[in-house]
């Protein structure tokens, strides 16, 4: 099941399709001022493109997640973000995100704008943008302060006399970059395990740019076609990055690197020990490939697990 | 046999889980609690997690609410809206677990901010799925240390609905779930009372007075007529934790 | 992939479960005057559970569906129904349903009353029964003449200053009847092919009976957690019913049955002709065994699919 | 090459797919018109079906919108859920085939009752999905036959919205999609006027004069000033339709 790591000739040779580069995807489709969405609930989380963003400088990102993680304390610790949009602000199971509330608390290296929600509140803000709702109702927010900190969470009353609900404003990223097992070249993607919000992000997304560990021909796609969460008429642009989710993980691929997540903890709560990481681990290496190559065949091998294969369904031949 | 505080906590909040069917799990001692209660009095309990999974049966300890052994081997794994719609809102979830920076006599808890919203002196994690989880779960079981700076008269931020203003505030706003019943802490437990829907005071660890748990509440405590003693962990569930469940001993 | 079909010693194998037989899920779950959601969209459809409900003569259902299709066609000829909730009233691609036309608008052999929405409308009622909303949002119905026939068809103004939007109010049926390709014994359910509403359905009824070509151990449905839709948690009996959902189709297992839809557009439009057809295939059969040999293997042999399998996906092992 | 009426119709809608991508399609004759536009000038056409279908590639001519032919093979299956609300109400379907017991000069539709609705004479199947698809899909383009008791003054209901009461109606309302674009009949071919919302008659099948289809209509007729024929079936597309996707002729 395991793609080579270090080989990129696929891409290269499927250029007419929609296959690019990350430095090419980031290049033509994120821009300065742009609402960015990497998703993920701790799987799937789009590292290689975070990385990709910082090394191409872009300013003024409004960074849409339901938990900003790692990935987001590194971009905002690059001074990329001006607005975070989030609803759970820490390095899960470790503690906070030290980057993050520098830039809250003392406006370092920028201030930082911060619109915040519960999970259930992000979540249904995507469903809205994803179905062309002008709202998402939602059993949450009385009796919280959270509406008083945010005046996007309001309430309705129903029109059947059974009392008022909460409800949250559509979100359209300008572009929303999503991790996950396989795509075709057409963007036809198919994930299995923590399907998070992948694929309502995408389907709100204006511009959506989707990396894969693999990719496969068509008729593999379309050999299951209830696992395709997000189809290739929303996708702009397909990247395959092997382990381009490190250090969080993809199911059946690679597991965490909690240790990396652990370590992060001392490395964040120091600004100058911060941006040494980012100078040796980002801005020193040109691409996701070099990052593996320094990270190193071992620490990716101890991160392998176990095969465990589904059941097999037959969706039967009807001609 | 000697114990900690935070195993203490586990003990409790698992024997808490004794009658429910559905639990929400949160990562660390929560995750530990209810593993626990699978393994020694509930072995049908399912477990819940907000990334997705319902009936997860992990193979090691999770490090995290989206660990990736939630998913192998769990009956189903979903998208977050049908978590959050199917199975939370939906009224399936009868009991959750949950903590705070800092909560009130009601019960209401902070995971937002210490001091002012909008010139944070503590930028906390905020609500994730908490204010929901608070809404609309049959109960919830409050695991969290006993501290002065915790167990406050008012809170900074009201993230998470407790009984909001006493008993009746939660029917008040419609909400579905019915809200704490329990705070298991490392030094005391309490119930909300079920007139006044405030927090009270009914049973001290070994070692502990009234008086040694007062002076950690930031409010005149309520106090049961009939405050016992909590029965510490047996040696079985010591062993469990120790030898099966946190053999690193990462949450001890 | 095959199970044999008339064997019914699995189901007494395991009778301390959730496994009953038909009868005795049709008899401890569906009450006089219940509402009733025998669902599935062109495939898997219940009919050996509505004919079982037919045999023991219920009274008074309130009967949901979005397409009522000739499962309901035959409730209301049999006389069991008093109400409608529906979305299509169709025999799909042969033309009208002549049992429910003649209740409708002849009030025979009874008077029928109906609730009628659009698909989409059925599917938010389901939605918001399932996740007990107040109500569901959807674009539709502004500019037609629906929500003047169905009162229930309200309008909400958006807080958003965007605009009003048309919504529905849940539907909670006090029992749905769902067909799937397989479950375990606890009633852990999956499902392939055209979902439908069958989720949706699931989690919104009070009683859930799973009906299913195959039951399989717990341990199968765990190797594709992601297949999972419906959960043992909400199910109240698992009935093992190879081609239960005959004339109507389970993907990978059989195919629909065409050629009964289309000779069910002469016997409908006849009463006496399609009173000797209830006679014939539904009270005078005990059960669906006994249909399936009245049947014949070789028409049961003519519906059999070619195999299509499944790419396989790995969750990995994580221990 | 002789032709049937129904081919007449075929062709007409197949060839108004010309410049689509994403194509809602229904049972019957819009079935084979997007399979043969497919075939022809089209091949990257994604058909969607409201069963939860996106992408079919049918190995059959399915015999309804859920033929388990339109399952396998397909790019994507969805729940009807995520088809309604992610791809229609999401406006990712740019045309949508659409046809009715009655439509009226704007383009609104009846599928539901002829006679009053609480005491019909004839009770039709109702919306299923029509009412959405009309009101979010980018255009429609509605197939039927010509006939007086289908083109009526005054539909007895209106199931789904056309351009209502003129161009401009659809806006006030704040429809998301742009509305009926063509009607296509076995007689003639009419257009939607972009000032006035309504139907105009642009094209006549040979043997056909302005008289013969105003006949058939229940109102006064705008006409084209440049009224030309219906260009015939090819040749080509006959091949296809009697050969590959309609071999038994049951739509013809």
């Amino acid at each position: 099941m395991m793609a080579p790591v270090f080989d990129l000739t696929q891409n290269q040779k499927m250029n007419t399709t929609k296959l690019c580069s990350m430095k090419e995807a980031v290049d033509r489709y994120v821009a300065d001022g742009n609402t960015v969405a990497i998703e993920g609930f701790t799987a799937f989380i789009g590292f290689a493109a975070a990385h990709e963003i910082i090394r191409q400088k872009k300013q003024d990102l409004t960074l849409c997640r339901l938990t900003p993680d790692l990935v987001y304390d590194q971009m905002v610790a690059a001074g990329v973000a001006g607005k975070l949009i989030f609803s759970y602000l820490g390095n899960p199971g470790v503690g906070s995100l030290h980057c993050v509330r520098r830039a809250v608390e003392k406006s370092y290296p920028r201030p930082i704008a911060v619109e915040e929600y519960s999970h259930f509140g992000m979540v249904g803000r995507y469903l809205a943008g994803a179905s062309n709702l002008p709202f998402f109702p939602l059993r949450s927010y009385a009796g919280s302060d959270l509406p008083a900190a945010n005046d996007r969470i309001r309430f309705v009353e129903s029109p059947y006399g059974n009392g008022q609900i909460a409800v949250v404003p559509p979100l359209k990223p300008d572009v929303a970059i999503l991790h996950a097992q396989r795509a075709d070249a057409h963007g036809n993607t198919q994930l299995w395990g923590l399907l998070g919000v992948q694929k309502e992000a995408a389907f709100a997304a204006e511009k959506v740019i989707i990396v894969v560990e693999e990719v496969v021909d068509e008729t593999t796609i379309r050999r299951d076609p209830n696992r395709t969460l997000i189809p290739g008429l929303i996708v702009d642009a397909v990247v395959r990055e092997p382990y381009g989710a490190h250090p969080s993980y993809v199911q059946g691929y690679y597991d965490r690197d909690n240790a990396f997540y652990l370590a992060w903890d001392s490395v964040s709560r120091d600004p100058d020990k911060t941006a040494a990481w980012l100078q040796e681990w980002v801005y020193d290496v040109p691409d996701r490939a070099s990052y593996l190559e320094k990270l190193g065949l071992e620490r990716l091998a101890s991160l392998e697990p176990g095969e465990l294969i589904a059941e097999p369904v037959n969706y039967g031949r009807y001609a | 046999m000697k114990y900690t505080p935070s195993e203490l906590m586990i003990v409790g909040a698992s024997r808490a889980l004794l009658g429910s069917r559905v639990v929400f799990v949160g990562v660390g001692l929560p995750n530990i609690a209810c593993n626990l209660a699978r393994r020694s009095h509930s072995p049908d309990l399912e477990l819940v997690y907000e990334s997705g999974i319902f009936g997860a049966h992990p193979a090691r300890l999770p490090l995290s609410i989206g660990d990736p052994t939630l998913v192998s081997d769990a009956t189903s794994a979903t998208s977050m809206a049908d978590l959050f719609m199917l199975y939370l809102q939906g009224g399936l979830v009868d009991t959750a677990l949950l903590g705070g920076a800092q909560i009130d006599r009601f019960g209401n808890l902070n995971t937002t901010v210490i001091g002012e919203y909008g010139k944070p002196k503590v930028r906390l994690p905020g609500s994730g799925g908490a204010c929901e989880i608070a809404s609309n779960a049959g109960q919830v079981l409050i695991i969290m240390r006993l501290k002065r700076r915790a167990f406050v008269e008012e809170l900074d931020f009201v993230t998470s609905p407790g009984h909001l203003d006493g008993a009746g505030g939660r029917a008040r706003l419609g909400l579905a779930g019915g809200g704490p019943k329990l705070v298991i802490t490392d030094r005391a437990l309490f119930r909300f009372d079920d007139q006044s829907g405030e927090m009270t005071l009914t049973e001290i660890a070994p070692g502990e007075s009234i008086a040694s748990i007062q002076s950690e509440v930031g409010w005149s405590l309520r106090i049961a007529s009939d405050v016992v003693e909590m029965k510490p962990p047996d040696e079985q569930e010591l062993q469990r934790i120790r030898h099966e469940l946190d053999p690193e001993g990462l949450y001890r």
